[in-house]
């Protein structure tokens, strides 16, 4: 903790001028009476203590990290480097056009990009992450159906395989989410689908492939159900990866998606965030994208907001979004270009496509053993579960043992003692193959000495740590030796 | 092949355990018809070196200008070792602690974020972020609403001394759950919020009142009052904070007899470059009785199997991951590198470094305004204490002042004048510590040229950088 | 009290676990006549955010010229992840790795840049580093002198090929050992080393003939003769080469028949920005047989006592720090660093990617060359082959170019009249990868400008950026 | 090692072109036949593969590192990022004057602060390091002799305490080395000097405070006794940290010094070097400073060269020294002004000397009890050796398995069993109260269990090193697979 290392009066850093500025024209009500009880340390101590932590963590710069619906890839570090160049970094969110015509090339360019890649009619940058496109993209199809005055529908479509944020952001946007169960062949069950469909359909959220790693056959005969019951398709944009360059969701009948620049363009995950999830949309969504955008005039860039785009749904942000991350996603894109976009579906496919096999080989089971894989896959650990009583979550500690980090464990909820693994197109088949030993190996520690695996990790800064007890007793911010 | 390490060994070897014989069979549960061609719209891809060049003139060509903008946006220091740290590859390339065991690098740093931020704002917890300022107020909304249960009416009292940005972001935001931001005017003399309008809705259903401290105008709100008030009339108080304020100001926790309920505000000024308004993050702190209805990942302290302390992901159960449509929130991913960076920079700044960075923020933006007040017809429109923005009202229209000082390199403010057409040629100027006493000369001189200037020609458009 | 962590408790109880009253008491060793006082010639400390404004005004001042000089530090590309992963505190700010088993982070890395640079070179074994090109080319003359038995005469043949401020280097460092460098001059129509005055040496008592490649003009030696000659002569051969050029060239290993023995040069093209001048880092290679009279650090791959693989410094009783008066060499602290961000570049970088830099910096300069010819009265001075880098002839003094061509913010080249007066306005150019198409076509059209303007009117000499 | 993760034909870079530039113009002989063996993995792998490298070395940012004679102190963050600014980075060595003020500007104010904090007349800094220093200042002292036409001085005298680079440098200028005694209590043997001083003298190399971490109390009339004897006398500022601001080597009477601003002015170490090793001197010897100096005309900055220095002793490094390192010296002056300075000397005096004294409190022994400590010290563990057959070898071993780096063990060499301990003004005095925990407890393990000590450390990446089998079985590179 880094208030251990604080001490009253210490004041090692040469941040600030020794002597404080008055204060004495702001009455004594409306002043601190105690100073805030933050960390006084020198800044050595500053640096030794977060060098020190840093080293506690997992990533992707130290370890292979499969973390199934997430595309933990390699972050370039030049989109780090060029993202922070000075006229970048000063720039202010509100400076006038005159002063922001390099930013703005940025992010016109990148608008082009997305719209392009993903075969929709016009883009918005703005959504800070998936769940805010998410949000953005459900609050365009209510808007869409409320300027048409069908304010009945109140419903959107969520399968039972999808993410979390579907389901809350449909709620988030006034509606009502509807669960449609998963096919035994891992595609939505069609019968289901048509009985839920009506006039009180708003839309229906999918992602395709989906995240139960499998492409979505029937998606144009789907995308003619809804429309025809007059609801609209949304999609999830996090699995983009697995289709980038190959399939465009503007073809497969979507109107309107959002993207995870923080995984299809490789932004870094920063420990959480940020992220970056701009729309795209259809034609007849376009009026309603969130503002503001960029737009280029013939000579100049300029930004389009409330003023040029009265139907917008507004602004989900201050500013302009994450423009930092988008910055990076533009650099990464200008790094791969059209060849490299179509190569990272191709070559994360391989990965998991060739993963998935050799996993099958050492006794391992898929969920969709009759599919191909897109970018990730699934196993289900049921038999291990059931025979040696060793679980998921067991697996995935006694993998930390041996330096890699778990898949995603336990989602999508309907497959039982589930693993999502997403190799990434950036891991060599060496790396993909030293996965496959150390599973084959816990394996064999699971029938052989399954207390080794149940009580991983044993290599970790802490073992495995008591979460009931964490929501229990909450202790959730520091209030000095006790 | 940038990025993608197969050779061509590599390739033919894997398409033979999948027992396929190309990589484009792989694709072929995919519709033919929907296959794309190749997409000739976007660029060829480019070398670093190339991308670099490229984006080195674009970043060249946006110059650097002087600030003194503000307005939700401060351009302050950053101790250099906080991106040096921030940066290294195990903060930067991780992802959200879902293993905590291999995570605790980041979880305990999450959870001496939440140490700060609650020792700041005296609040009693804190999450571990929100996108930014303004949609950290649309939760404190949501959240005061859900938390409210006296309150039925889904109205909440918004002031207009709030960012009118953020207002507009909450709006959009929550109007689709059909709550209700009602708006509160200011009084035309002190820049506060106006409490004989607020004394209209005494007694009125309403979930909260949102208190900004300061204000957009940069005006202190007089904090107590307002809390009370909104207690004695069955709200809750959702205080608006800047976090380098509190580091000086009484606390949101300590507002009126028992403090205010939420906490919320942008956290851009702690450690967060103005970088074109993002990434940045917001925060939430609550008091504790309140936590189950916040949004957003919070991180506990626990023990491990030997009884060792350890940091986890808590109260998941009110997340979108475990609670799907009735969780708190949608939020998943969140703006975890920026609070990185923020207790990074807190734990080098010091509590007293933060107070004196923010005593001279104060300091030179009085500096900054007596200096543009000494010209001819320009005055401070609000009288009483500001923390480090001013409203000052110019000889000519705002815009025409801005533009002109634009093309001399200088942002001299922001614009009141469309979302307060009452105060038309007014602007909001601010000074952080990073604005000496040249600085503000070369301010004041150049509105002095800009102001003699007016009547004679039309200013010139094009910057002069 | 800037990076001094102590309180006033903290000063107080330190002082008396000492036993004395004041710090001031713990000089007290020291004579009084001796002490100073304050030394109000040194400025007063100024906080970071003032170091940062001042250095930024003054990192500014020196512009950004388009570089076209070379001359023995290039401008290359340097991929981001090299010096973010360089400065990563681990490398930044360790120190020799006395204690291997916790430094077996920088043990291994230089393990893999000797690797690495015995591969490049072709020679069997490289130390860890010396201070730069030109110094290391003193160690290798020392060396030579130590190495070669049969030679007395301490004389070393060293080509007026080779850059002149590294013979000077050469001479202040090796010649209070009584150590005597012998010119030898060029072939005025090829660039390379005059054959015929060689041989006016054949057979005489020198221990080593040094071999630029390329040479300071660009121009590529004739090697493996010039190899073949020294050690019928029986001289050492001391190759010093650019590693760049070496991913393209035959390696200093394979030259003649037995290869150089000693291969050194300047590391600087290998991930060390141009930094005016330093830090950069000197190689030095050498045949096995030579190790133990090779000065600097070695790192050996040994075993731990399990058995496990694991890197050491080793023949350190060649070292100052155990052999004293007797070793090979006074160095101590090494350029490490550089050799921390050279082995990543080569590994980012990888051989293809170095060759590919490589023949692109020859085909740049090829093409300047052809820009600049295609001018009145400027022409090639040299006939064949170069690497990167060419002597140009000019239709006005060399000097008044240079200054002309810099008023114009473009650095034109460098100017060799000074060393070497019969070239009178010759200039050395040189195009890196980085210098395109564009960059070509700036500097020819600004010369064309300058030419022309020559008769009219004296340059101007304030730069216009 | 990187050769593993290296492949034929992998290039997963983006850092150049796909197609090569035409070579045909060179001769074929000139060329190379086979590609160089150099790695060729992919960007993340070689990322990845150095970020875990770096994590197994032990360094400031992340261990107490009280390595003496070294200065392992607090490198600041901004000393680095203000010399990695664009305009400085990207200046070339050749620049002309026109371009090239700013950075003058802080050459020209970095040795004007150098100047005054040693008391010297006259500085250069173009040394590359503390050895390349005295390699100048000895070259300058034979300068100065050669100069007078005193040609029959060839000795340097230096304390058995000193430097190895001390006689080493002096070998290197054609001077005999020849050593004098240390007192019994720490100062030279003034009869054993007296006697050695001779018309054969050409000069002395001090360290003060010296290698034994005491200050030499007689320098004044070491001084005055090499001066009659017509040698100079030189200061190897290694120890620099321990007086700064407070006596001036020019006041001792020093002729000529060198600094080391990697410790004293905390330039990184960078895991060994770059440092930078300016000289000083006083009036006499000012003409023969290398070169290139900078001077300040009264409107310009200027380079000085052989040209207006004619009796340098000529240059050292191609360009000029290692300017990174002397802008991020020149930050950290001016973080620190002349207060600053002096605080270092006082706060690195006042941790060693508690130190110390907290060590002979738990049983341990100091080589000189009965002086002062200057900012290091010297304790012997001779008894521990006799007694328990545990030498200082192990106990710095068994320190890195409690996350210190061990001190400067073996050296000076005439302390028996020495370790040379310097934990410098940036660390807090509750880390020194751990490093006395840490050797107290190791001190009762040797005691108890001396095995465990012997055969440490336990718990860093490898075990003990076979040094003699590195030594003997020579493996200075990889060779490929075998
Ligand atoms: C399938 C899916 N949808 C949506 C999201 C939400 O995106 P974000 O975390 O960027 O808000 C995620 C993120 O993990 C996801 O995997
Ligand atoms: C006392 C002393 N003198 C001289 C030196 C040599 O300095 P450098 O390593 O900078 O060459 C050192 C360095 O360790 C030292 O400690």
């Amino acid at each position: 903790m880094i208030y251990e290392h604080s001490r009253t009066g210490r004041r090692a850093t040469a941040q600030t001028n020794p002597e404080m500025a008055e204060l004495s024209d702001i009455p004594d009500a409306l002043l601190r009476k105690r100073p805030a009880g933050l960390p006084e340390v020198s800044e050595m101590q500053a640096v030794r203590h977060y060098t020190r932590l840093s080293q506690k963590n997992f990533s992707i710069d130290t370890h292979f990290y499969p973390l199934g619906s997430c595309t933990m890839k390699y972050n370039p570090r030049a989109c780090n480097s060029l993202a922070s160049l000075p006229g970048f970094l000063s720039r202010h969110p509100l400076a006038p056009d005159t002063h922001s015509q390099g930013f703005m090339a940025c992010m016109y360019d990148l608008q082009e990009t997305l719209k392009h890649v993903t075969g929709m009619h016009d883009v918005s940058l703005s959504p800070a992450a998936g769940a805010q496109g998410e949000f953005a993209g459900v609050a365009m199809i209510r808007a869409y159906h409320e300027a048409r005055g069908d304010t009945a529908r109140s419903e959107i479509l969520v399968p039972d395989a999808a993410h979390g944020t579907n389901p809350a952001s449909a709620v988030m946007c006034g509606y009502k989410a509807r669960e449609i169960p998963t096919g035994r062949d891992g595609d939505i069950d069609l019968d289901a689908l048509k009985q839920a469909l009506g006039p009180q359909t708003a839309g229906i959220m999918l992602t395709n492939p989906s995240t139960v790693g499998v492409f979505e056959r029937r998606i144009k005969e789907i995308a003619g159900l809804v429309h025809e019951a007059g609801g609209l398709l949304y999609y999830d944009g996090a699995n983009l990866n697995a289709i980038l360059g190959k399939v465009r969701p503007g073809d497969m009948g979507f109107d309107v998606i959002h993207m995870n620049l923080h995984k299809t363009f490789s932004t870094p995950h920063g420990g959480g965030g940020p992220g970056a999830g701009p729309v795209g949309v259809s034609q007849r969504l376009a009026p309603y994208l969130p503002v503001p955008m960029v737009d280029y005039d013939g000579t100049d860039y300029v930004w389009l907001t409330e003023k040029e785009r009265p139907e917008s749904i507004g602004r989900l942000s201050a500013f302009a979004g994450n423009a930092g991350v988008l910055l990076r996603a533009y650099v990464y894109a200008r790094l791969l270009g059209r060849e490299g976009m179509r190569r990272v579906a191709e070559f994360s496919s391989l990965n998991a496509n060739y993963l998935l096999k050799r996993l099958m080989e050492v006794g391992f089971d898929a969920a969709y053993p009759e599919r191909r894989a897109s970018h990730e896959f699934i196993l289900t650990l049921k038999k291990q579960a059931k025979e040696l009583g060793v679980n998921t979550m067991d697996f995935a500690k006694r993998m930390l043992d041996y330096g890699v980090h778990a898949p995603t464990t336990y989602f999508p909820l309907l497959v039982p003692e589930c693993l999502l693994v997403e190799p990434t197109e950036t891991e060599a088949k060496e790396d993909l193959d030293s996965f496959v030993e150390i599973m084959r190996t816990i394996k064999q520690e699971a029938e052989t000495q399954p207390d080794l695996v149940k009580q991983a990790p044993h290599t970790m800064p802490v073992r495995r740590l008591d979460d009931v007890r964490a929501a229990r007793e909450l202790d959730l911010a520091w209030k000095g030796d006790s | 092949m940038p990025f993608i390490p197969h050779t061509e060994d590599d390739i033919q070897e894997m398409l033979a355990v999948i027992g396929v014989d190309s990589i484009d069979t792989l694709f072929d549960e995919i519709p033919d018809e929907l296959r794309c061609d190749e997409l000739k719209a976007i660029p060829a891809g480019m070398p670093e070196m190339e991308v670099s060049r490229l984006m080195q003139a674009r970043a060249r060509e946006d110059g650097q200008p002087l600030c003194f903008l503000g307005a939700g946006a401060y351009d302050h220091h950053i101790p250099a070792a906080v991106w040096q740290l921030t940066t290294r590859g195990e903060f930067y390339t991780a992802y959200t602690p879902y293993q905590a065991e291999a995570s605790q690098g980041t979880l305990q740093l999450l959870y001496e974020y939440q140490s700060m931020m609650t020792a700041l704002t005296g609040m009693d917890v804190s999450n571990a972020s929100l996108y930014d300022g303004a949609s950290a107020l649309a939760e404190a909304v949501l959240m005061a609403v859900r938390a409210n249960r006296k309150s039925k009416s889904g109205r909440i009292l918004m002031p207009r001394t709030l960012h009118p940005l953020y207002r507009r972001v909450a709006h959009s935001i929550v109007r689709n759950q059909g709550i209700e931001l009602v708006e509160v005017g200011y009084d035309g003399k002190t820049g506060k919020i106006d409490t004989s309008a607020l004394e209209q809705y005494a007694g009125e259903d309403f979930a909260a009142l949102v208190i900004p401290q300061p204000n957009f105008f940069g005006v202190l709100e007089n904090v107590d009052e307002l809390t009370e008030w909104a207690h004695a009339n069955g709200m809750l108080a959702i205080a608006i904070v800047n976090p380098l304020a509190m580091s000086i100001l009484k606390p949101a926790g300590e507002w009126g007899e028992d403090g205010a309920d939420i906490c919320c505000g942008e956290g851009q000024p702690m450690g967060a470059p103005l970088a074109s308004g993002g990434p940045y993050f917001g925060f939430l702190c609550c008091r504790e009785k309140l936590v189950r209805q916040m949004p957003g990942r919070i991180i506990g302290k626990t023990v491990d199997l030997d009884g060792k302390p350890g940091y986890a992901l808590t109260l998941q159960a009110r997340e979108q991951h475990i609670r799907r449509s009735k969780a708190t929130s949608n939020i998943c991913t969140n703006q975890g590198l920026m609070v990185t960076a923020a207790t990074i920079h807190m734990a080098i700044m010091g509590g007293e470094g933060l107070q004196h960075m923010a005593a001279a923020c104060h300091g030179n933006t009085e500096k900054l305004s007596q200096a543009l007040c000494s010209l001819p017809q320009v005055e401070s429109v609000f009288e009483g204490p500001v923390f480090h923005e001013r409203v000052l009202k110019l000889p000519l229209s705002a815009k025409d002042a801005l533009k002109a000082l634009a093309a001399h390199n200088v942002l001299g403010g922001f614009d009141l004048s469309d979302d307060y057409p009452e105060l038309d040629s007014a602007i909001l100027v601010c000074a952080t510590e990073l604005r000496g006493e040249e600085d503000i000369e070369q301010y004041r001189s150049k509105l002095e040229r800009v102001i003699a200037a007016q009547v004679q020609t039309p200013c010139q458009l094009k910057p002069d950088w």
